[in-house]
């Protein structure tokens, strides 16, 4: 597999063309829930995403809805980390947000810890994507939208 | 100064360029003359450059010179009772000549800058500083005053355009802009009442860095000049890649930058005519720029040293000096001509299914910069998958948002050529975007 | 990036050098690093070159990494989809590392500018610009109102006063100044009613590029901190020649040039603290440091970026990163003890008949960069002299006017040195002065 | 002879040391004389001169006095030149300041012209500093007082 064709794996093509949580939910508060929203913009290429985050009052995702304009890295990740967030507790929704940073920070040689890559599941899918400096922002962008909206929910501090 | 360059005045073969486009032995000796182009990517694939609107290669000559100015004559300049001294100011001021010459300036019309965007800068903050008292009379001409109006276009690059909002926001002055028409062209219907008697300053790229179009100069000066207007020519895209007179266009002052015209990086050019600069207080204030110093004032210098604080560029600026005289010598006719052939063959992408250029699709007065959208994929993602097979293109806004806006597009990949390039390159090009669309299953 | 240099850390003598000064053989290793030192001056006599504290020569591995760069990897940084592009902006970043870690500071605390001069303008000039209303709430730190009042030395190369000045001009702020003292050191005897309430800015240099006096920066770093005006450090003269910690002096700003470091001309950096780079309006605008731009507004970038508007001086950058791992390779602590040697041997000048050295005769809290008069010669008459010896010196009020006048002459002659300069050359600077008298008859 | 004692020959050095026309003369003007008065300053150095002139009604120079402080080559320059041109019609001035700035441009090889030398006497003695273009403004920075003096004067416009 080319290192082109190690970034461009078939999950991320898949998920960029149906993407997971795409199209923005009305966040008219469900009784105790704590909701989000941010907006995040990639200032290298002038992307964006636009993510809604909403807790439960026992501090786990209930669901996460987005809209944005960009590559189809960027569209990928925040699609995948959708679907691998969404009923996780916010813990585990840290713990996955760092994984995922190391993974970025890799250079393509992945976590090499099975455990952090179970957890990461689709995710890895992008480990790839850490060989090109210049797409490492891309994938991030919807992670930073995710841990923005969280702290704008006020959840993260009464966790 | 250009002691090793491959091509030489009155080669034959160049005085042929003169009448047409380079020939192949030109351009392979052109070639052979930057030791960039010889380099592998992604794994042992050539690299095909076509980012030169961005930032073009250096040819050896260039790179030559401003290291031996580092070995033999590196010194201060201006001030020193020293050989290294007289010889460091001697290749400084040679090298002013020659971008004087180059661009149809004289030589106390060139002021050295670190860059394009730093040179009009410098013109936006004596308007700002003018306005805030500095410079007494001489600068009555730069001071703006409520409901005087700045105007530029929707074609500009941030460089041309950030300035001058700011200044407006710094004064209270106003920001006006000539839109763009669907053909990536200016559109100047409204010319006579976008450019008025409130109009001041009047900015504008000479050569878009998007779309390639070449603006109808002549008309925008006589605008301006009907109005009493200053103008500012943007002439970072032109000056490497055509011929440039800036008497005869008749601007009140130009910018433009040596890392795009085969020179360093860290060195550029603000022109301006001579009276103007005689006018303006300065922007940037330090050494070398004043005459008396007490605690309590300070007088300034006359031009170009009153715009040039501090130890300047000086390596950079011989390098773009010995870069003026490369172009100068290879004749920019001939490079334009060569540039028409290529955006001739670039332009052949309009063909692909799915492909979109943004700006004309006619080689008249445009050079070979074309940008362009995929659809269904993300330009970043174009540029990625071309990356793969050794071809840079550039890919985002280049740095002109209003203009993709006006497009209604976030971001684009762009092509663009320098005197280097080959029709081979192109036809590289073309080739590898044709496959874009199938590798994102966008067919 | 070192890859050439004579001299690598863990090099025993290195070693021995961070206790005591250079070796001799250290030094002929560093001297052979420096192509420009081989060079003759006059008629075949071997250069002297004592014009350091005005700009530095430059080791082979700073010229070969500036080409390397250009030859292999030059782009446009930041942007680009290509691989060049990556690579360029790699470099340009790990410069930016190197550099921050050699004046002890965070990579997000050094922003990249053409000089020192360039720099502190950068923020002389947010000052006037938040003071117009830019930058919103965040620059409320940076609005100078009637009253207010901007402090600098008497000791201030231009660079660190006009600019302040200026600034002064433009809000309406005062300026005010602490005085130079017979010895050529600030006299701090009314620091307290200088530095008061209304300070905002307290702007000094750290090391006299006149007198070679370092200042106290502790003292002044508290006097400003006690009234919470901000402190902008000069280090143009320290960075080059002896250790500095910027998180350890405590300074908000400092501005220094790579040219005077080893490093490219046209390239310097300005350090500022995050929390105040954060809230600083920039100065120069365009691309490259925005969010998010339409015709009618712009939002801007985080710093660093913010403060680096257009194409960077990146093969500068670069080279400016190698300079910075070379010296500290070489270890500052031991470039400083040899610069007190040097500096001692500067100053048995004041043994010569009718020559007077401007600043302090001791070698405690100085540098090796020694000004002075001699009676009845004019300073360029005495570099024309010492010149003809392949003596280069400098000449001239060194860029600080009012310390010249402080001392009630036009101009001095300095020599000064750098991390390649020997005590031969030295010995032979003293030899060719003891005659400069006689051969005007001014005996 | 080095080039360094071509550029300080004797003549230069003894009116350095001993300068013709040094101390301001006031200008109470002489019936029917014009008189004006110039301050230049050498930008690159700092160093500065004050040179008053004091023209006849027939237009020649009755006087020329100066104030300076500078180096030898501009204290020598003004000294020759007050000697040059005590007593020239304004012609004569002209043309001398033409062949002066002719050898200043020379690079040290002088006019090759004897009738030229000969009319700039004493002046020629400034040959050697042609070879040092950082020195060559020291040189000029006298003629540029007395050519803006004489501008100020009126005597100019009047010849
Ligand atoms: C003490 C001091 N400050 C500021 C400067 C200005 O630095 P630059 O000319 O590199 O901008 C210099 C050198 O010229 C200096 O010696
Ligand atoms: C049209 C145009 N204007 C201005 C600039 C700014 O030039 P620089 O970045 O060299 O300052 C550029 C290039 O970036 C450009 O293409
Ligand atoms: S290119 Fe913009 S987010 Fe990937
Ligand atoms: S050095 Fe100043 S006039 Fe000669």
């Amino acid at each position: 597999m080319s290192t082109l064709e190690q970034m461009y794996q078939q999950v991320i093509l898949d998920h960029a063309k149906y993407p997971v949580g795409r199209g923005l939910v009305d966040l008219a508060s469900v009784e105790g829930h704590l909701a989000g929203e941010s907006h995040q913009v990639n200032p290298t290429c002038g992307d964006e995403v636009t993510l809604r985050v909403d807790v439960t009052p026992e501090g786990s995702v209930a669901g996460v809805s987005w809209e944005g304009q960009g590559c189809s890295i960027s569209q990928a990740s925040v699609s995948v980390m959708t679907s691998l967030v969404e009923g996780a507790d916010l813990d585990e929704v840290a713990r996955l947000d760092g994984l995922f940073h190391d993974l970025m920070s890799s250079r393509g040689k992945g976590l090499g810890d099975d455990d952090a890559e179970d957890a990461l599941g689709d995710a890895t899918a992008f480990t790839g994507v850490s060989q090109y400096p210049a797409r490492i922002k891309c994938a991030l962008l919807g992670w930073a939208a995710l841990k923005d909206s969280l702290a704008r929910s006020g959840a993260l501090a009464t966790s | 100064m250009t002691t090793t360059a491959t091509v030489r005045p009155g080669d034959p073969a160049l005085q042929a360029a003169e009448s047409g486009s380079l020939s192949t032995t030109e351009l392979a000796a052109v070639r052979a003359d930057f030791p960039l182009l010889e380099r592998t990517v992604r794994g042992g694939k050539p690299l095909v450059y076509l980012d030169s609107a961005a930032t073009s290669q250096k040819p050896q000559v260039v790179l030559d010179t401003e290291v031996d100015f580092y070995e033999q004559r590196n010194a201060a300049v201006h001030r020193g009772a020293h050989q290294l001294a007289e010889e460091a100011t001697e290749a400084f001021e040679q090298a002013r000549a020659a971008v004087a010459a180059f661009v149809g300036a004289d030589e106390g019309e060139i002021v050295w800058q670190p860059g394009a965007t730093a040179a009009i800068n410098v013109v936006a903050y004596a308007f700002s500083n003018a306005t805030l008292g500095r410079g007494g009379e001489a600068a009555a001409r730069f001071r703006l005053a409520p409901g005087d109006e700045i105007v530029v276009t929707e074609a500009e690059h941030h460089a041309n355009l950030v300035p001058w909002q700011e200044l407006a926001a710094r004064t209270g002055a106003v920001l006006r802009w000539i839109p763009v028409a669907d053909d990536g062209r200016l559109d100047l219907s409204g010319l006579d009442s976008i450019v008025t008697e409130r109009t001041r300053v009047l900015a504008f790229g000479h050569v878009s860095n998007v779309t390639g179009a070449i603006a109808p100069v002549a008309t925008l000066v006589a605008a301006a000049r009907r109005v009493g207007a200053l103008t500012v020519l943007d002439a970072c895209q032109s000056v490497p890649n055509m011929p440039v007179d800036l008497h005869e266009l008749g601007v009140d002052f130009a910018a433009f930058s040596g890392h795009k015209m085969l020179g360093p990086t860290g060195v550029g050019a603000l022109y301006g005519r001579r009276e103007l600069l005689e006018a303006m207080p300065p922007t940037v204030t330090g050494g070398s720029m004043v005459e008396v110093v007490t605690m309590e004032a300070t007088t300034y210098a006359p031009p170009p040293q009153r715009f040039e604080a501090g130890t300047q560029m000086v390596a950079q600026a011989v390098g773009m000096g010995c870069a003026a005289e490369y172009l100068g010598e290879l004749g920019m006719a001939g490079v334009a001509r060569h540039e028409t052939e290529l955006a001739a063959e670039m332009l052949k992408i309009a063909d692909i299914p799915g492909v979109r250029v943004i700006g004309p699709l006619d080689t008249a007065d445009r050079l070979a910069v074309v940008s362009f959208v995929v659809d269904g994929v993300h330009a970043h993602d174009v540029g990625q998958v071309l990356d793969d097979k050794g071809i840079a293109v550039r890919v985002g806004h280049h740095c002109a948002q209003p203009l993709h806006r006006r497009f209604g597009v976030a971001a684009t990949a762009r092509a663009s050529a320098s005197v280097y390039t080959t029709v081979e390159e192109v036809v590289a090009f073309r080739e590898a975007l044709a496959g874009v669309r199938a590798f994102f299953g966008a067919e």
